[in-house]
């Protein structure tokens, strides 16, 4: 982390993404009300749902993923976060344990697909095979398939807590997440 | 009841088969057994038959050579050809022809020679009644010295006697750990005065290993009096001789002996017309190897889950029912009687200077000779499995030899010139475990082995303590992994730094020792971790 | 577990815990003094006014001079000891012994009745277990919701039995108990029958309120709603050993 | 306060129970009998099903989770009956060394049975052992209670072959 104070500090790249999860990690990142206009001073979103870039630059200090590996899409950006960012971190409980979406671990995968949609569905009951990821048999935590440097769990993680993590990297620190978050926090 | 006494019905014993010209030995143990013995012994009773009485055939104990069974010996009275003929893989058909053969001309075809190092090369303290004589035989126990130790004890010598020599032999258990046996039985001797239990470990769990099994089903009645000897220097007058269920033919041998032994006043109250008295009872395992960690064996004798429970206390404080309780297997109780007739000096000068006596190895694997041996503390690792063991057959080349079984680790070429003592296997990153040896040849993988272990660990974990309830199925995994080249790096690094934590905080020895097995081999053979490692991540 | 019965003039002893010098009577254990002086101790299994069960290893420390680590829950004392509860190794292996249970079964907070009020949850957090390195074991267990009043939930038990001894030494109904052996172990009702039909179980509630996490909770309860209190035990085991 | 248990009367009037009986009598009905009267148990009826369990524990007054305990914790006693015949393969060190697995892939190929369960039709039982102690004979296998010694999985296929 560059802590370079000669001129103006050059900010941090910042990506994110969402896997397989509900995106709340993502909301609960913009809890930070206020905090996100001095936030964006020190940081700079390069790629993000929450902003219009649709490619992944090359170089990023710092990847954000949310969400568990279900999907072969899941995987492959998960992939890619990791070869362009210099730190990937985990952010919420889907992407440090699975949290919900590993809960389908117990079930086959096609037993799963029946579920959704064939036996709950009355109009054309079909597995969809085009335009959608094929699953993976077991959904698996990030650091699962990927190394992972830091990790935030929480259920949504506090804006607090998200606050407290990008503040230190920011100050070129690594943060400590225990302190202000937990499993299912 | 005197020793003279004792000597005197020893003779009478003996004058009883002062008739008999030719004596047929039979290995009737479990090994033998399994590969024909009985049929053996019957078609030999039957060529035996000359109505004189004089030709007898009998039952015996293990021979050793297990994989050359059924072992058949014949000892010709005023024939001394080495005293005795053995013949190897003996068939019913071949019950004419032996009995037929006279002293001086064997059937050569099936003659195993007795002179071979397999043979020649062994000491026997634990094994010396072992294809002699009859396990069911109370005579013929008494008829060669036995309860000579017991009766010396009972009626020459003080407890503190006992103690003494037994601390003189230098005796270390034979269970594994190596804890001086001298320094257990006075701790036990020296809780005040009350209900006390002595208990023998018969649950010879390691896979691989049946040195228990052959001196029980060989020599019962030197357990028990190994026993009854403990007994009376710990005070305590009760017993209980805790045994797999898996070895049937042990315990009908025991309860056979433990009868006989009672009709002849040599167990119960008033042992040998004493003050003295002592019941034996027998409790079955029932497949737990966890049980064999003496915390666990007690927990099973009252009727429990056979789960480990923190020491201390220790079971010579707190051990059966809370009563104040010694516990030692087989093997340790076997070596008590000889060290009690000959004295604890004579013991202590066979073998090294921190290891005494014999040991009872059971070689298997890889091997030539598979068998049972014993041999003295201190002999090389290279002679016992080149010289004794015969080496490696189909032209193998020899990789390593596990010893400890699952608590142990494998040893490589280079090691192999180390004597055989607690303290040398120790440094090697293994141990002496309850005597088992599995060799292993170039085709063994390593990986495999370690695998093999930990998944013994894993199903045989009790499930009470974190660590080795979830952290053996862990390692497992990790293993299994690495053993089909899926592992990564990162795994291996995973993997042994379970290893340590398991072997730090585990409650008992089941999972303290589980990860030797992988430690040993990746001290020793870590390319071949890496190896397949490589081959994941190309 | 049985210790050793305690003798009648109890003797106090001195010793060294982290640097702090103490004095303690010398039937007591190390995890009884470190509760006392407000040094924190991991621990799952360990409930004061319930017999040592030993199983958790979360309690382990260092002793000087000895290699071997202790469990602080079945150490008694002795004069001149010198303990350390929080070295850097012992914070590594707790944090892999948490890492380990969270991978044996099924424990999502998030979805978790006893959320905010599990003492794992809580162990992770205070040790530094933010994720877990070994992979998951991911074998269904069934939930059991056949009692009127409470529910077991298999995915969430660590084993720690403490339910067990609650209902066998306070109780003493003896109602549930384990079954099986390693990873498959299983705290049972009766002959492993659904806990509502047993004929033993007098509902009286102590296994739930010992429960460390979300296995055992009072039916009707939601995400983050079960909040258990543990103050009766040390009260009725005073009196039940009183008798 | 002493409130005396009273014995349960024999589940059935069958003559086993009297051998169960006789284990429990013989140590005095003290609980800790329990693993000598499971074996009596399973040597009489060949497996523990519930009745069994629910009399053993009435006769020792024991809580039946314990008993139930107890008899999952050791892998000797089944709690379901064993087929007609029982094929136990040594899986001890020596016999994993010489082959022990080849001879569990063949019966699993042949029979569709692996360790501890039965064929459909209840004619074998295939359990694995730790270690049946005749490591000399490595690799082996205990069929009915008579061991075989090294073999291979043909030799020990032809021999559950020969079965009725």
């Amino acid at each position: 982390m560059s802590t370079d104070h000669m001129s103006t500090p050059t900010k941090i790249r910042v990506a994110t993404t969402w896997l397989d999860g509900c995106s709340g990690c993502h909301m609960s990142f913009l809890d930070m009300d206020e905090r996100l206009i001095a936030l964006a001073e020190r940081i700079e979103i390069v790629y993000s749902p929450l902003v219009d870039t649709k490619e992944l630059p090359e170089q990023v200090d710092v990847g954000i993923l949310e969400g568990s590996i279900s999907s072969e899409d899941d995987l492959e950006k998960a992939k890619t976060f990791r070869k362009r960012c210099k730190l990937l971190v985990s952010l919420g409980d889907c992407a440090v344990n699975g949290n919900v979406p590993s809960m389908r671990n117990h079930f086959k995968l096609a037993d799963v697909m029946d579920r959704a949609y064939r036996e709950n569905v009355t109009l054309q009951p079909q597995i969809p095979t085009r335009e959608v990821p094929a699953l993976l048999g077991t959904v698996k935590p990030i650091h699962g398939v990927v190394p992972v440097d830091i990790f935030v769990p929480g259920c949504p993680p506090r804006a607090d807590a998200i606050w407290h993590v990008l503040s230190e990297l920011i100050e070129g620190r690594i943060p400590d997440p225990s302190q202000v978050t937990r499993f299912g926090a | 009841m005197h020793l003279e006494d004792l000597a005197e019905k020893a003779a009478e014993f003996r004058a009883e088969e002062a008739g008999i010209q030719r004596e047929v030995r039979v290995c009737v143990a479990a090994s033998c057994q399994s590969s024909g013995s009985l049929a053996v012994m019957e078609a030999l009773e039957d060529a035996c038959g000359d109505g004189k009485g004089t030709c007898r055939v009998k039952g015996v104990g293990c021979m050793g050579l297990c994989s050359a069974g059924p072992l058949v010996s014949i000892a010709d009275k005023d024939c001394s050809l080495d005293e005795s003929v053995l013949y190897r893989d003996v068939t019913p058909a071949d019950a004419p022809e032996i009995m037929g053969s006279v002293c001086g001309s064997p059937v050569e075809r099936l003659r195993c020679p007795t002179d071979q190092p397999f043979f020649a090369r062994q000491h026997k303290i634990v094994l010396e009644n072992s294809g002699f004589i009859d396990p069911d035989s109370f005579k013929g126990y008494v008829a060669v010295g036995g309860y000579a130790g017991m009766v010396r004890a009972l009626s020459e010598m003080t407890p503190a006697d006992v103690l003494r020599e037994v601390t003189t032999s230098g005796l270390r258990g034979r269970g594994g750990g190596g804890y001086p046996t001298g320094l257990k039985w006075s701790t036990v001797a020296k809780m005040p005065a009350g209900q006390k239990y002595v208990i023998c470990n018969a649950d010879e769990g390691d896979p691989g290993a049946f040195m228990d099994r052959a001196v029980l089903e060989s020599d019962p009645h030197r357990v028990l009096e190994g026993m009854a000897i403990a007994a009376y220097a710990v005070g305590a007058n009760k017993g209980y001789i805790y045994v797999r269920a898996e070895y049937p033919l042990a315990v009908e041998r025991l309860q056979t002996a433990i009868r006989k032994a009672k009709r002849a006043g040599f167990l119960g109250s008033k042992v040998a017309d004493t003050q003295f008295s002592f019941e034996v009872e027998i409790r079955l395992g029932a497949g737990a190897f966890v049980c064999g960690e003496e915390t666990a064996l007690m927990a099973s004798i009252e009727g429990l889950r056979g789960q480990p429970r923190p020491r201390p206390p220790y079971p010579a404080e707190s051990g059966l029912w809370g009563c104040p309780t010694l516990i030692n297997n087989v093997e340790t109780f076997a070596n008590i009687a000889p060290i009690v007739r000959e004295g604890g000096d004579w013991f202590a000068s066979i073998g090294t200077e921190r290891s005494k006596g014999t040991k009872v190895f059971a070689l298997a694997g890889k091997i030539r000779n598979t068998g049972l041996i014993e041999v003295p503390m201190g002999t090389s690792l290279r002679d016992i499995i080149e010289i004794i063991g015969g080496g490696i057959p189909d032209g193998k080349a020899f990789k390593a030899v596990q010893t400890g079984g699952p608590s142990g680790g494998c040893i490589p070429e280079a090691h192999l010139d180390i004597p055989v003592d607690y303290d040398s296997l120790k440094t090697l990153g293994t141990m002496m475990g309850s005597g088992g040896m599995i060799v292993m040849d170039e085709t063994s993988s390593m990986v495999d082995v370690a695998r093999y272990f930990m998944e013994f660990c894993m199903t045989e974990s009790c499930g009470k303590c974190i660590p080795c309830r979830t952290g053996t199925w862990q390692m497992h995994g990790l293993l299994d992994a690495i053993a089909k080249a899926q592992g990564t790096h990162a795994d291996l690094a995973l993997l042994e730094e379970l290893c340590e934590v398991v072997q730090a905080t585990s409650l008992c020895g089941l999972g303290q020792t589980a990860p030797n097995p992988v430690l040993s081999t990746l001290r020793y053979f870590r390319d071949e971790y890496e190896e397949k490692l490589q081959r994941a991540e190309l | 577990m049985p210790l050793p019965a305690t003798q009648p003039n109890v003797r106090v002893v001195t010793l060294k815990i982290d640097d702090l010098d103490l004095s303690a009577r010398e039937d007591e254990t190390l995890i009884e003094v470190c509760r006392e002086n407000k040094i924190p101790i991991p621990s799952l299994c360990h409930l004061d006014g319930l017999s040592v069960w030993g199983g958790c290893r979360l309690c382990v420390v260092e002793l000087e001079g000895q290699n071997r680590l202790l469990a602080a829950c079945s150490t008694r004392v002795a004069e001149g000891m010198r303990v350390h509860t929080n070295t850097e190794r012992l914070q590594r292996y707790r944090r892999t012994l948490i890492e380990l249970l969270f991978a044996e079964r099924n424990h999502i907070c998030s979805v978790c009745v006893s959320n905010g009020h599990c003492e794992l949850q809580w162990l992770a957090q205070k040790c530094g277990v933010d994720h877990v390195r070994v992979p998951y074991r991911q074998q269904p267990y069934p939930v059991d919701s056949s009692h009127e009043m409470f529910r077991l939930d298999h995915n969430r038990c660590v084993l720690c039995t403490r339910c067990v001894r609650v209902c066998d030494e306070i109780e003493g109904a003896h109602t549930w108990d384990v079954m099986g052996r390693g990873s498959d172990c299983r705290v049972i009702t009766d002959l492993a029958r659904p806990w509502g039909e047993s004929d033993t179980c007098t509902s009286c509630g102590k296994c739930v309120q010992v429960c460390p996490t979300g296995a055992l909770v009072k039916q009707g309860t939601s995400v983050g709603e079960m909040v258990k209190d543990q103050h009766f035990l040390p009260i009725l085991a005073r009196r039940r050993h009183a008798r | 306060m002493t409130l005396q248990q009273a014995k349960p009367p024999l589940p059935s009037a069958d003559k086993r129970w009297k051998l169960v009986n006789a284990t429990m009598r013989r140590n005095g009905y003290a609980g800790h009998a329990l693993i000598e009267t499971l074996h009596s148990v399973q040597d009489a009826f060949g497996f523990l099903d519930e009745i069994s369990l629910r009399f053993v524990a009435a006769s020792l007054d024991l809580p039946l989770s314990k008993v139930f305990g107890v008899a999952t914790f050791y892998h000797i006693f089944m709690l379901k009956p064993k087929g007609r015949h029982t094929c136990v393969v040594c899986t001890g060190t020596a016999c994993y060394i010489k082959g022990a697995g080849e001879l569990l892939d063949g019966i699993q190929a042949r029979y569709e049975v692996a360790p501890g369960e039965t064929t459909q039709d209840d004619r074998l039982s295939v359990l694995s052992a730790r270690c049946v102690g005749a490591c000399g004979l490595a690799p082996a296998a205990v069929l009915d209670g008579d061991v075989l010694g090294k073999q291979t999985s043909d030799t020990l296929i032809a021999k559950l072959e020969e079965l009725d």
